[in-house]
């Protein structure tokens, strides 16, 4: 039997590859990819805790669905503002894209 | 007239104040309508206190024509109002000098409105004093009164004027600074203002309990220089004094008139009234000194006239000199009161007081007469005017010798007994005044000397500069303080049996 | 009418008319000397009506007339004011109100009335003669006064503080009166104001006096406060008198009643002109001649002598008949010495009036020492004859001056002085009537022997000093009266006798009646008026005559003093002094035609011992100095004004420094502005975090995260579990 | 624990390496079509877990929704970005090694936390017989008395992200 701090850690470095590709990458498109391993870890800890936990629960999973519902949507609007940042500057990188500063 | 008969006072301390709104809402650039309103107006009060003089039963102790109306009553002020001889003589001389000083104004031509106003608020302000038995509202009234002279001298008075009537307000504000505070101390402390109760209830202190943490005895002490330099600023007392040239000499005519004719009475009033009775022992106690600035009010009073070449600045010191017989004679009074002695200087003292009212008040409208024609108040530009204006010489010589204290005038009789009673009560002071009264002859014979006497300064005598002679609106002006003057000289018994009365009654 | 109520009219006409000129009359000059001439005419009658009773009246000193009535309410009494006529006031009175009436005639002629209006002439000056066309040719004659009614109204006023003062029966309205004659001397005296000198000396006899006056107040509060009265009648009771003599003050180891009557004195020294107020006498020449006789015989210098002789029993109450008082030495010292002092000041004088007014000082000054030596009768005698005389002597300078002017302006030499009595000389013929009648004043001024009023009173004051004793008293007096008449001739001899020096002494003319009528009835009282006084046991004469004037006057004191036994040594001196100086005066001028002649114009007597000088050097420089420099600009502009001046800068200071370093630095800079600033700061150097780089922000985030996140730890790992 | 491994651990740990290596190919491959490409793989594997946790219901979501879906999204995605896919120089930023530290501080931080817990050791209980999780879930997400409420929350989430997403993305020319 796989105890739950294995899922646990393997959610924790997933989550810290995530991060790192959230923090690294030059790329808005590799962020968000950085940011799609960081929900899965997410969804793995979820499931997890739900099978772990009281099965009759069924939160774990539904939260689960949520998380990738916000998933979709995150990747969803986020992409569609890189293609259109892309669009007016002509880039992706996401150091160049600093409008915001001060 | 019932209502007249009950409110005699409030209608002569109010009507002034009422007529002065009334003159607000007549018709623009009617000079000569706001004149005589305003000078009917000012009449009023004085018939009604005639009125006043003529019911007052003299020999009657307490106050009379008492009326009280609730004021403040949180803090236990009311607007009670009463007369006694004392006050009666000060608001006769108030509600005749301001009727006087409305008519010698008629000359004034720049915004006649305001003026006029002003002038009616200011016969309110110094009828307050002299009317008040509060001591809160007595407060209110003497600063009510600085107003409207402030703005007089500022708005209507000639070269220097901000400088003066900066330093008018500001001095004569820095003195009430203290007797505001001591009067607060006293409400207080009783929670009344009321000066017929605090009469009683201060001085029924026990000498020897505390007050405020401190001893009674000093508390009483504060509060009196606290009084007292208030007072001694508005007399002036010498060397609070140097305010006064200034002011009279930048004030309009009129403005002099009053101030030097009520103004300055306020203070003395506020020895008489209120230190002499509430503070008898430091009164005692500190007479010495208070004389000693009184005898350097008369001495270098006379000398600092004599020192002038300014016409109006002479006549202005002749008042330090002559008020400074009023503070000797309080002086004498508060170290040996209720002697004959102290009675005859207490006397002389309010005398004093009225008399100079009627001798400064025409001093200062002589000299405005003749500013008024020639734009200058130098005596060195004077100099034998008296062919070219007769009239008004004679009536500057009579003025002036009722200055300098004629006998046979009205000075005389209230000098005499202001030596006489301080004579045996302050001896060496009353020696050193004579100087002071020497000197009086020697700077009103400058001022005959350098204006009417000597050679034709021939500058006045042909020409756009031709001086003319004192019109009969001046006259006017001038013929009730002189036949005063000569009245009291000659048999002051009417007035100064109801002084004598009332000082034997009150100390 | 009661005699009492008579009393009470006597000082009114003439303020009437002095209020009815003033005020009615002033443009028309008949009707304003008819009035003030009537009113004196009336006040003489009345005062004749009253001596008359008087003299009625036996033992008036203990009864006399005396009426009062409430005045001043003093605390539950009243002052009270009223008339007193008693034996020595009736004297007073008969002489005062005769020369006074005199006086206002005189002056109708002497002020030209009835003569044209003068052309060039203004008002404040001499008139400078009128030119009148007659008979085809021109000529200039005296002009009439222009300010003439004015004239007689001051001499209204100037009579009525007179009257005032002879009939008061309380020192407050005698100095009332005394006062109102100040005033009036300054007015007349300025008359012509315009003049500077006169102007000068009108401020210099007011101001002079009033020291005295001021004194004299002083007394007087001394006086009524020691007794609670200022009746005579009061105070001079036995018993208030012992009270003031035994009651000791510390000034000078003197009694009440010798410091009251020495501040008293002092009253009388600035009004008689004795040193050292006498400066002021001189100078009040400046005004009209018949003001010189108001001031100098009839009213003013005499009331002084008065006010000394009223106040007489006070001033002798603690004297025991043995060894003068401090305050008699005083006087008599003052007295004595001024005699002498002034008669040496005349010797030297070349005007015609200040010979006489030097010569008043000096005869005032024999009065003033008779009083202080006790000769009370002696005193008042003199008082009286010398009124006489001198203003006999005054009026005839007058009408000579106003002769000598009337050369003057026939010539038109403007730079001839009229008062110099070396532009004199030989006017016994041009003015007979003035020649003989100022010979009879001159006469009495010396004391001529026997027929002269002059030498019975001045008699009686030597023999009073000598019989009395104080020898130095009569020798000084002695000395002065050889002076006096000495001076006395000399004026005479320079003007009268001899031939005309100028032009302007050969045109002089007689002057018209008003004038000369005055001078003739003087003249008579001159000579007469000394036969009252004869005493009992004058060799010859003695009881031909009862001395009335002794038992008539010396019945005012309570003690009736004794006629003095006869002594021959003062007789013979006062004939010695009086002829001798008579003679050796006309001997030594008799030849002198210039004043280069004159011996004695010795610089020190000349300029009067530099009195003026010296004064001037003395009280009115630093008088001017302390009112001008000290009090006005050192005391008043300086000390405390510029105290007063500190506040405003400080207050400005404090103002600007409470602006500068706490509104501005701290609540501005540091506060207001300094929260913006660093905020700004704060803003400026963080916002380079803001990159703008969304990573960088995560780290942060992240950062700060895990720092608190170990923060949290630890607390609850670690000290939540000590806790 | 350590002398034997089930199977069960053996296909989790194979798993799970499958998956972070994956995942870490997605951090650090230079072409961003591979990085895609390695995400899907990691996806993959998740599903894998997914399923070794017997929720075959996220599993089943897990390869059609984000596989199916989101994937090829990003694929797209990175086509039309194309012009950078041939990005020459290092396509992580200036502070990758901040982040790595990051990452690996958190790693550390969480793995500590864990060693910390004590439920960590837990194993599952079994599943109850008769025990239909995807009708469970299923009813859960649908009713009242549960998750309708988050779940149609999510679902208008959605729907706003993409509207917004093709508002954002829509071309204005």
């Amino acid at each position: 039997m796989v105890p739950l701090s294995w899922y646990l850690i393997l959610a924790a470095a997933l989550f810290s590859i995530g991060l790192f590709g959230v923090l690294s990458r030059r790329n808005a498109v590799a962020i968000l990819l950085g940011i799609e391993l960081m929900l899965n870890s997410v969804n793995i800890n979820l499931a997890a805790f739900w099978r772990y936990g009281n099965v009759l629960d069924m939160a774990g999973q539904v939260f689960a669905i949520i998380v990738f519902a916000v998933a979709a949507a995150e990747v969803a609007v986020g992409l569609a503002l890189v293609i259109s940042v892309y669009r007016k500057r002509n880039t992706v990188i996401a150091d160049d894209i600093d409008m915001m500063k001060w | 007239m019932n209502f007249i008969d009950t409110h005699l006072l409030s209608l002569i301390l109010f009507l002034p104040s009422i007529a002065a709104i009334i003159i607000l809402f007549l018709p623009k650039g009617e000079d000569k309508l706001t004149r005589w309103f305003a000078f009917g107006a000012s009449l009023i009060p004085f018939l009604l206190s005639l009125v006043v003089w003529f019911r007052f039963e003299a020999g009657q102790p307490g106050f009379q024509f008492e009326e009280s109306y609730v004021w403040y009553e949180a803090i236990g002020s009311s607007l009670h109002l009463g007369v006694d001889g004392l006050s009666l003589t000060m608001v006769l001389l108030t509600t005749l000098l301001t009727p006087l000083a409305i008519l010698a104004s008629f000359s004034i031509s720049d915004r006649v409105k305001p003026y006029m106003m002003l002038f009616l608020f200011l016969e309110t302000g110094m009828l307050g004093v002299f009317l008040a038995l509060d001591l809160l509202i007595f407060f209110v009234f003497w600063e009510v009164g600085l107003v409207p002279m402030y703005f007089l001298i500022n708005q209507w008075g000639s070269a220097n004027r901000n400088y003066a009537s900066l330093k008018f307000l500001i001095y004569t504000m820095g003195g009430s600074l203290g007797l505001l505070l001591a009067v607060q101390m006293l409400g207080v402390l009783f929670g009344t203002y009321d000066l017929l109760t605090l009469y009683q209830r201060w001085n029924s202190l026990e000498p020897g309990s505390l007050l405020l943490g401190m001893p009674v005895q000093t508390v009483k002490t504060i509060a009196f220089w606290a009084f007292a330099i208030a007072f001694a600023i508005k007399v002036p007392v010498w060397p609070f004094h140097t305010w006064l040239p200034d002011a009279h000499t930048e004030a309009p005519t009129a403005g002099s008139m009053i101030l030097a004719g009520v103004l300055l009475k306020l203070g003395a009033y506020g020895f008489l009234r209120l230190i002499l009775p509430l503070y008898p022992f430091e009164a005692k106690i500190f007479a010495g000194a208070l004389a000693l600035l009184a005898t350097a009010a008369i001495v270098f009073g006379a000398f600092g006239s004599y020192g002038q070449t300014d016409f109006k600045r002479l006549v202005a010191y002749s008042s330090v000199n002559h008020m400074g017989f009023v503070v000797l004679g309080i002086a004498a009074a508060g170290l040996a009161s209720g002697t004959i002695d102290a009675n005859i200087a207490l006397n002389g003292a309010i005398l004093q007081m009225f008399n100079h009212g009627l001798s400064a008040a025409g001093m200062f409208f002589l000299v405005g007469v003749i500013y008024e024609r020639t734009h200058t108040r130098n005596l060195e530009e004077f100099g034998g005017l008296f062919p070219l204006v007769p009239v008004y010489g004679g009536i500057l010589i009579f003025t002036s010798m009722a200055s300098l204290g004629l006998p046979g005038l009205n000075g005389f009789i209230s000098e005499f007994l202001v030596v006489r009673g301080s004579w045996p009560i302050l001896t060496a002071y009353t020696a050193i005044s004579m100087l002071g009264l020497l000197f009086t002859g020697a700077y009103i014979l400058k001022g005959i000397k350098k204006v009417l006497h000597g050679p034709l300064n021939e500058h006045w005598a042909h020409g756009e500069h031709k001086l003319t002679e004192i019109n009969t609106r001046e006259v006017l002006v001038m013929a009730p303080l002189m036949v005063l003057i000569l009245w009291i000289g000659l048999w002051p018994g009417w007035i100064l049996n109801v002084i004598n009365k009332a000082v034997g009654m009150l100390f | 009418m009661t005699t009492e109520a008579l009393i009470w009219l006597i000082p009114l006409p003439p303020v009437l008319a002095f209020f009815l000129i003033v005020l009615f009359t002033n443009k028309n000059k008949a009707l304003s000397h008819g009035l003030a001439v009537g009113a004196a005419f009336l006040s003489w009658l009345g005062s004749m009506i009253v001596f008359v009773r008087a003299l009625g009246v036996e033992h008036l000193g203990e009864h006399p007339f005396e009426s009062s009535v409430n005045w001043l309410p003093i605390g539950d009494t009243w002052f009270r004011i009223g008339v007193l006529i008693d034996p020595t006031g009736a004297a007073v009175l008969f002489f005062v109100s005769i020369t006074i009436f005199m006086i206002f005639l005189y002056s109708v002629g002497y002020q030209n009335f009835g003569q044209p209006q003068g052309g060039n002439d203004v008002k404040g000056l001499p008139p400078h003669g009128a030119t009148v066309e007659e008979h085809g040719h021109k000529h200039v004659v005296p002009s009439v006064e222009p300010m003439y009614s004015r004239f007689f109204a001051f001499l209204g006023l100037f009579a009525f503080g007179m009257y005032v003062l002879v009939v008061s029966d309380n020192l407050l309205t005698f100095f009332v009166g005394w006062e109102i004659m100040g005033l009036c001397s300054y007015l007349l005296i300025g008359f012509w104001y315009a003049k500077p000198s006169a102007r000068d000396a009108a401020v210099k006899a007011f101001m002079t006096t009033r020291i005295g006056d001021v004194f004299m107040l002083l007394g007087i509060a001394y006086l009524y406060s020691a007794t609670g009265t200022l009746s005579f009648r009061e105070i001079f009771t036995e018993e208030t008198l012992q009270v003031l003599a035994t009651t000791m003050t510390p000034v000078l180891g003197l009694s009440a009643a010798g410091l009251i009557g020495l501040l008293l004195f002092i009253g009388t020294v600035g009004k008689s002109a004795q040193f050292p107020l006498h400066v002021w006498l001189p100078d009040a020449m400046e005004g009209p001649t018949p003001v010189s006789a108001m001031i100098h015989a009839a009213t003013m210098v005499s009331a002084g002598v008065y006010a000394v002789i009223r106040m007489f029993p006070l001033i002798t109450a603690d004297f025991t008949g043995h060894g003068l008082t401090t305050t008699m030495s005083i006087i008599a010292f003052i007295g004595a010495f001024t005699a002498l002092f002034a008669a040496t000041i005349a010797v030297a004088q070349n005007d015609i009036k200040r010979v006489l007014a030097y010569s008043t000082i000096s005869q005032l000054g024999y009065m003033i020492a008779a009083l202080g030596i006790g000769a009370y009768v002696a005193a008042a005698f003199h008082l009286i004859t010398h009124a006489f005389f001198k203003a006999l002597l005054f009026l005839g300078s007058g009408s000579v001056i106003h002769g000598m002017e009337h050369g003057v302006l026939h010539t038109g030499n403007h730079h001839v002085d009229p008062q110099n009595m070396f532009n004199m000389g030989g006017l016994r013929r041009k003015m007979p009537i003035t020649f003989w009648t100022f010979l009879i004043g001159g006469f009495a001024l010396s004391g001529f022997p026997l027929i002269t009023a002059g030498f019975w009173s001045k008699d009686e004051i030597l023999a009073d000093a000598f019989g009395h004793g104080h020898l130095w008293v009569f020798g000084t007096l002695a000395i002065a009266a050889f002076l006096t008449a000495f001076y006395t001739m000399r004026q005479i001899t320079l003007t009268f006798l001899g031939e005309p020096r100028t032009k302007e002494a050969e045109h002089a003319q007689e002057t018209p009646w008003t004038m000369t009528v005055p001078l003739i009835i003087l003249s008579i009282f001159a000579i007469g008026y000394g036969w009252v006084g004869i005493p009992e046991h004058f060799p010859g004469l003695g009881g031909l005559v009862p001395n009335w004037f002794h038992e008539f006057v010396g019945g005012t004191l309570a003690e009736h003093p004794e006629a003095l036994a006869f002594n021959w040594i003062p007789l013979i001196t006062s004939l010695t002094v009086a002829l001798g100086g008579l003679f050796f005066g006309w001997l030594v001028y008799r030849n002198v035609n210039s004043v280069s002649e004159d011996k004695l114009q010795i610089p020190l007597l000349k300029n009067k011992y530099y009195f003026d000088e010296a004064y001037d050097f003395l009280f009115v420089k630093p008088a001017y100095w302390v009112a001008e420099t000290l009090v006005s600009r050192w005391m008043d502009q300086g000390l405390i004004d510029g105290i007063l001046h500190i506040f405003g800068p400080v207050t400005d200071k404090i103002g600007s420094f409470i602006r500068k370093y706490i509104d501005l630095l701290i609540v501005n800079e540091a506060v207001g502005d300094g929260s913006y600033k660093v905020t700004w700061w704060f803003g400026r150097n963080l916002r380079t975090v803001q990159t703008g780089r969304i990573q960088q922000y995560l780290m942060f985030a992240l950062f700060v995260f895990m720092l608190v996140g170990a923060a949290l730890y630890f607390y609850f790992r670690y000290f939540r579990q000590l806790a | 624990m350590e002398k034997i491994m089930t199977g069960e651990q053996i296909i989790f740990l194979a798993v799970a390496f499958f998956t972070l290596g994956s995942g870490f190919m997605v951090v650090t491959t230079r072409n961003l079509v591979h990085a895609a490409l390695w995400l899907v793989s990691t996806l993959f594997g998740v599903a894998i877990v997914f399923a070794l946790l017997n929720a075959g219901f996220l599993a089943v979501v897990q390869v059609v929704v984000y596989i199916g879906a989101i994937a090829i999204l990003f694929i797209f995605a990175v086509m039309l970005t194309r012009k950078d896919m041939r990005d020459q120089g290092p396509q992580t930023n200036r502070g990758w090694w901040v982040g790595a530290l990051i990452a690996v501080l958190v790693f550390a931080g969480l793995y500590s936390l864990l060693q910390g817990w004590n439920g960590l050791s837990k194993t599952a209980s079994g599943i109850p017989s008769g025990f239909d999780a995807v009708a469970e879930l299923g009813n859960a997400l649908v009713s009242p008395d549960a998750f309708v409420l988050p779940f149609e929350v999510a679902s208008v989430l959605l729907v706003a992200a993409l509207v917004g997403a093709v508002y954002v993305a829509f071309n204005r020319k």
